[in-house]
């Protein structure tokens, strides 16, 4: 019997005498039979620890991408950083990691103040005023912008530029069958979103990615201009590590900031957990989502922390509540504050550069073969696309053989045909360079591609 | 030049140390301090105006914050002891599961073989993810009684809003518009914002005098154009809804459909599924049941599982086996699409299933038996100072009241709580749900024995002799903590939500 | 039956919650409580007395403890909470220090791919750990300045009896029997406990007006019998030996050696080198020096190197470059033998060697100079409340006196350094070295930054001011710590050393 | 620049001002220039940490004999045991970690409590009242043992079997230069520690192993017997996790018990940091070597730890001091109290047990195998010696190529001819089984063993 209940024999004998009973089956008594599981639960008995972690040994076996093992040059959204000792421990911490929700803030300053840094760095790098608490991802972070959109505009139309990941569009498409928010994708043309292209009266938000997800740096005044035209709010996906050195949302004119934490000292976890990062402007507030911490003092004027705006959450508005998250990312999010403390000012800097002259080195030396080449000719900041003369997941499969996780086939992220990639999609790979990544990788990466198409 | 520097440092926030407050990231920040190290690359160093045109840069550079490591490594471990954990102690938190976390299920969730493999890599390449995916979601469907699930919902509330889609998708597909769904007054809030965000209006449906749905409202509520019913059961006040099977053949009856939300589901492991109760979709939160830690506020996982019926909606892709043990991403027929940028919390998802492996069904079904036993040893033994608001057999959890403490002494049930604190116990839920007076609602979970129960009681014990004798003081604890009541109102009256707010 | 079982399991021992004590182990367990987890091994379960004859099986089971993990988990946990450490704030305790130790190098100790390696393990299976001892060895020899050294010694006094039998065996060779070794007065104490277990006998030579060894005593103390003189430079007071050439002349002329206990080597890195002093034995502390966490009092590591006349004698076997980057394990040609059961603190010395190769040689210079910088700048702070022992340049710690405040207000050293406790911040070493009355030593440390020597300083203001304003409170410090000043008196008195004592 | 150092140049420059110095180089001008390092130090230049740790991969790398890759049945005071993440966790919590000796217990009843709770657990499985906080490992807790009998009895002579682990005896001869103790050596018969052959008058101390390093369960009656006839002290040196099922040094009669406590929640982690445990009778404690932790009040009347009997100590008896001990091994001491009670009472006895049962069963297969024959035919706990046809350094070398630690070459602990083995014994294989050991790892041992013979 492996388990961690510490009840003995003699507990749970002396437990139901006092409650008059002769068994634990006497406490579901009261459940009609008709519905009771006689049998038992058909799952296989307990294990020990060790056994268990045999079986495991199995699952991790089978992983051949681990990035300790296969170097990373996959992105889109999940990125291969570097994540020191230290960051690990401090966020291991037990007090961070076994705690609920702060509902009693005399005893939660500790995840409270350092959810108060993750919200001030959020908006540092967001340029936004008024960050929340953490949202599940970036994905769903757009869902929530598009519903503050809808809520600020009392409109449903959402004009997402295709430079949009692929999965962030295709779960805003999931959610607006509930919504009823009408999505208008963007076309790409070159790489660069044809605004032009598309209707936007009635728009409640005119959403765009900074970078695309193809790593294109669009100018996003275009887009500023279409959102004021139709007064809809101006949602901008960012890459967080790009704030770095590029302009911020804010400095672009969004009202709404959302994008993907992981970068921030969470490893690649296979998609999650991960961290939804989300801002707005002053004029937002009562309709932010989920949950954010304020700055107050106790009863003898401590400075204090305590989630505030209450009356905006589901437990209170209910049915009329601007979300419905309740559980959130907070452990990333306390991450994200050791991961960006550790970096500080100069180090987001420093990774932020290195990131964009590895992937530019990996783009020029790349260009130098036959069989690939741009699939456009935009600026791009830490990724690219490529359009290979094989198959993009082929390649992938033939360059794992040498330890090398090429990058992603884009026709995997879209699903097929997609607005954001002209004419064939299935030759196009998308490739990924990090601060982690040395001119020695960088070059192999290289051999081996020119072995893969030449095979 | 500056020979009396900003003074910092000190650890008297460190309880054990004393009792002042701990200086922000940014109030510890000095010019040019850093704590990060890079590898060496040798990648050749272009300019960022050679690679990024002008009007991209940013003419200035964001502040983040400038401290050494040591200093970073003081200011969050002392953050650390000025937060209450379940390692630390027992966490009664009503409808919240705060059962102990296993040490094993976090090394699991530390290998690299399962958190450094990139979501983006193909199914060839992390057969093991997709494996560990494929079996937790038949684990669940076993726990559950349902036919399928999707794994993707990072939390509770995500699963529910997928449910409700899976609702609608499952009516359209149909083609038969449904307007309503109807929500128990005791139901937690995430139930009716989910509701207005799956697009559908909520019915509320009043509980009867035993703290159940009233069958009589809930029938006469009932009609064609209900989508369908959202239940917690046991419910939110710890009791189990005895009239579950007819409340299912009356929904059923006019076409609705029956949304189990399984927030709850720590209490019937291995005794009663929610698809033998008659439910067609469930979630669950595996940061309860399946004793994934909290985090602070999350990271969770919900997953949905659902009858044969509505299988084929489920989002998409889905880890699939496609015979003799290879296994690939599989969108299911009508699916609604993704609810998650990739295929959910997946390292909860591991921990999860390791619980269960060590469990095993035998070990599951204890846990659930432990659990409610624990629940009526305390409301039972603390019957005499805080009676059940339903004063029967609950489940996993009791809803206690403070009313008679108001009514004789003024002590309310917030007060009870914050005591609490001062007797080195977490604070059970309150006011929560909003149907009883004064509500304390506790939820011992199975792993705490039953010498901590005692303890606990004997803590409220004294706390409600206090309030007879000296009320006063109840009102302004809890005193030995790192902070006493915080000003509520004044943080919600002028929002600062980050260090640079203007004060 | 139990209704009211023994009440156990509140937070109330965790200084964020209350201060109480907590329970022990024992005093948790309860009877067939468990928290094991072993493999399934599916090896025969032959029967104890089929394996063992019985007059060897213990007819009583011995207890243990009976608790569950989720108690565990607690129990420690809480402990940890009331644990002062590096990583909560400042340790300014004299000749100890106390630098924040990287979490880097905790993690090179944990990889299993030195952990998990049996220390029997033949050479060609461990090439890894013996290329990591014999590069360790190397870089020692060229930061201290001497040829060889060993890494068995698992603390800085089993390094000084390794020394001081390495003097012996010396002599010894060249048939030269001596009696006696000289020590300062102001030597740490197990300089003189070494001494005598090294089978030498102790003469105390005094220190001078300055701090420092009285250079006329110490010649006529010198004779043909001295084996040789143990220096400890920068010495306890953190002053450093000027005449260091002198004495070593001196020593030298009467055929004794010059033994270096390097406990305060870290105010010399990259400055100055034992072996260019004229040392001929070295010991080093990797948990100072090296920055390898101390773990509440061990473990450590205490390296001895040696000048070329002394490495064949060093204790072996000893991991040695056998050409072409192949390593392995040769003893010296007379070795003394081993003086550690496998080979020394083997992480311990992992964790110094990522150290040193993360701040390379200028790393560790400044880790020197900043050291010296901190030390000055917070003695020069302080003069007006805590004036220093003796007045002038001191190296990586300042020996302070209360003195003034105990001859004005009654105020005692051991009193200053209880109320420091009160401010957050861990106390100086109080009362060594001996030859300062009322000595605070404080070694601040190149890991702490001028903002927190500043908050020291202004800490310490406050209590010079309450030392005048209400010196019976200081007397009473420290209130805010889970115990005040303990009884230790009646510890001695009536020794409790284990929880079956009786009492 | 990658270091810890938190000073800024500006802080350089300031702080010097302050001290109305120049340069760093001022700190330093009274050290006499004759001695001053002009050339600065010969070391290479720092590196970053995700630099160091690839120069220790490569050090990893070359460590063939880790027990997560080759099955582990070495032993000899080092042992694989189960150790679980919640006892790693647990004592790596940085309060334990990054804490001094606990001078001012106010702040340190964290580490001191931990430290009453091994003393107690030590003299329960010592069977003796007196334990201490920790020693660094069993050799030189070996060597305490003899001071202590030396400080008893004013005598020299120690008489050892040698059924006690080479290594401890070679360290005792070591400090006996220091101490002037005469070390007598007692020879092996069969297994069994022969002490008719040699002279016990005036002897300080009797030494003897349980079981003895090859394994063997001696009657130690014989021993006890002899020290109580010239009233020396009875020193058992035994293995500690035997004690779950096997009588106790106090049941044997034992005045002193030293052990090698690694066995209680460390890794192997080559060889240290290991874990000495120590404990005597009532009658000794004025002569306990290192520090002792005891149970009192504080000024409020609440129980409280502190460390005491302070005036042994070196730090106050200085050169009379019972010992020089200063740090000891606290965290290993600490990591014990958690393992143990993680096994708890009954969890240990099954380890013990397990132990023997793998033992026994892999010692009836391998005799049932040509080439291979026990070195004595005594009642064994979890190891034992084998005779084979082949060096049996050759024989581990040759296993290692299938991923097994056959065991150690008893040659190789003892260096060469020993009085614990008649004959030669290039040829004697010590080999040990825990409880980690499956049925099929072992049958894996025997199919292995016996290519190793016949090729
Ligand atoms: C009854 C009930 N339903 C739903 C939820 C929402 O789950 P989550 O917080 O994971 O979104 C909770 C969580 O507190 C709950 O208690
Ligand atoms: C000056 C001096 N010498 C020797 C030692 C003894 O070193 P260890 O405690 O590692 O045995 C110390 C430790 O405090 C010391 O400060």
């Amino acid at each position: 019997m492996a388990d961690y209940l510490p009840h003995t024999d003699e507990d749970v004998r002396s437990m139901l005498e006092f409650l008059g009973m002769e068994s634990l089956d006497d406490l579901f008594a009261h459940i009609p039979q008709a519905v009771r599981l006689a049998s038992g639960l058909d799952v296989a008995d307990g294990l020990s620890e060790p056994d268990v972690a045999a079986i495991f040994a199995g699952y991790t076996g089978a992983n051949k991408a681990r990035a300790t093992t296969m170097t990373c040059f996959a992105g889109g959204g999940a990125y291969d950083h570097e994540v020191p000792a230290v960051v690990k421990m401090l966020s291991n911490r037990s007090e961070f990691v076994t705690a609920y929700t702060p509902y009693q803030p005399e005893v939660a300053q500790g995840v409270l103040q350092a959810i108060f840094e993750y919200q001030t760095l959020v908006a540092r790098l967001s340029g936004l005023p008024i960050p929340n608490a953490s949202l599940y991802d970036a994905a769903t972070a757009l869902v929530e912008a598009l519903n503050m959109a809808h809520g600020a505009t009392g409109r449903q139309k959402m004009v997402i530029s295709s430079g949009v990941h692929p999965h962030w569009r295709e779960v805003a498409r999931t959610f607006a069958r509930g919504t009823g928010h009408e999505i208008v994708e963007v076309p790409l043309r070159d790489g660069v979103t044809d605004w032009a292209s598309v209707d936007a009266t009635n728009a409640a938000a005119v959403v765009a990615a900074y970078p695309n997800y193809l790593g294109v740096l669009e100018d996003l005044s275009v887009a500023k201009d279409l959102a004021i035209a139709h007064d809809a709010l101006f949602v901008i996906g960012a890459d967080p590590v790009a704030a770095g050195v590029l302009r911020t949302a804010g400095q672009w004119g969004a009202d709404v900031f959302v994008g993907e934490g992981q970068a921030f000292g969470t490893p690649l976890s296979f998609g999650g957990p991960y961290l939804g990062l989300f801002a707005c402007t002053q004029a937002q507030v009562r309709r932010l989502p989920g949950r954010i911490v304020g700055e107050t003092v106790d009863s003898s004027d401590r400075r204090a922390f305590v989630t505030t705006l209450r009356a905006r959450e589901q437990d209170i508005r209910r049915e009329k509540a601007t979300s419905n998250v309740c559980t959130n990312q907070t452990l990333m999010a306390v991450t994200a504050a050791i991961q960006l403390g550790w970096l500080g000012t100069y180090g987001l800097r420093e990774v932020a550069t290195r990131c964009a002259q590895g992937a530019h080195y990996l783009y020029q030396e790349l260009l130098a073969l036959g069989g690939v080449e741009a699939l456009c000719t935009q600026p791009f900041f830490r990724e690219f696309a490529l359009r290979l003369t094989k198959p993009a997941d082929q390649v992938i499969a033939a360059m794992a053989e040498s330890n090398v996780l090429a990058g992603l086939a884009v026709s995997a992220l879209s699903g097929g045909a997609d607005p954001s990639v002209e004419g064939d999609v299935e030759h196009v790979l998308l490739v990924t360079v990090t601060e982690r990544r040395t001119k020695d990788e960088i070059d192999h990466y290289v051999n081996v591609l020119r072995e893969a198409l030449t095979r | 030049m500056n020979a009396t520097p900003q003074p910092g440092g000190r650890a008297a926030s460190a309880p054990l140390m004393g009792h002042e407050s701990e200086p922000t990231l940014f109030e510890m920040s000095v010019a040019n301090r850093s704590a990060y190290q890079l590898r060496t690359t040798g990648v050749p160093a272009l300019a960022l105006d050679d690679m990024v045109p002008a009007e991209h840069l940013n003419p200035e550079i964001v502040a983040v914050a400038e401290v050494s490591e040591r200093d970073l490594v003081a200011h969050f471990t002392r953050l650390s002891h000025r937060q209450f954990s379940v390692d630390l102690g027992m966490y009664p938190l009503g409808s919240c599961t705060m059962k102990y976390n296993p040490k094993f299920c976090d090394a699991i969730a530390a290998d690299p073989g399962l958190n450094a493999v990139h979501p983006g890599a193909p199914a060839s390449l992390s057969q093991g993810w997709l494996e560990i995916l494929v079996t937790l979601e038949e684990k669940l469907c076993v726990i559950t009684g349902m036919s399928a699930a999707t794994l993707q919902p990072a939390a509770g509330a995500a699963g529910e809003l997928t449910g409700l889609l899976l609702m609608r998708a499952y009516h359209e597909a149909n083609g038969d518009h449904r307007r309503r769904v109807l929500i128990p007054d005791s139901a937690h809030g995430t139930n009716p914002a989910s509701v207005t965000l799956g697009g559908y209006e909520v019915t509320t449906v009043p509980s009867n005098e035993r703290g159940l749905v009233d069958l009589g409202a809930l029938k006469s509520a009932l009609g064609p154009d209900v989508a369908g019913i959202m239940l917690t059961n046991p419910n939110t006040v710890g009791l189990f809804e005895e009239e579950i099977t007819e409340i299912a053949k009356a929904v059923h009856d006019v076409g609705g459909l029956l949304y189990y939300d399984g927030a709850n589901l720590n209490a019937i492991l291995g005794a009663v599924r929610p698809g033998d109760m008659g439910f067609d979709i469930v979630h669950m939160n595996l940061h309860k049941t399946f004793a994934t830690p909290h985090g602070g506020g999350g990271p969770g996982a919900g997953p949905v599982a659902v009858a044969a019926h509505l299988v084929d909606f489920l989002p998409g892709p889905k880890a699939t086996r496609v015979g003799d043990g290879y296994f690939n991403w599989v969108a299911p027929a009508r699916s609604i699409g993704r609810v998650h940028g990739w295929h959910g919390n997946a390292l909860v998802l591991a921990r999860a299933l390791a619980y269960i492996d060590v469990h095993g069904g035998d070990g599951l079904t204890r846990v659930a038996q432990h659990a409610v036993l624990n629940a009526n040893w305390l409301r039972q033994r603390l019957r005499a100072i805080l009676p059940a608001a339903y004063d029967r057999v609950c489940m996993h959890e009791c809803t206690l009241t403070a009313a008679p403490l108001k009514s004789k002494y003024g002590v309310r049930g917030l007060d009870v709580a914050k005591a609490l604190l001062e007797e080195g116990f977490h604070s059970p839920t309150v006011y929560f749900p909003l149907i009883v007076d004064e509500a304390l609602m506790f939820e011992p979970t199975e792993t705490e024995s039953v010498q901590t129960l005692e303890s606990l009681a004997q803590a409220l014990e004294r706390i409600a002799q206090r309030a007879k004798d000296d009320p006063a003081s109840l009102r302004r604890a809890p005193q030995s903590t790192p902070v006493s009541r915080v000003d509520e109102a004044r943080a919600a009256r002028r929002l600062i939500a980050t260090a640079d707010a203007s004060r």
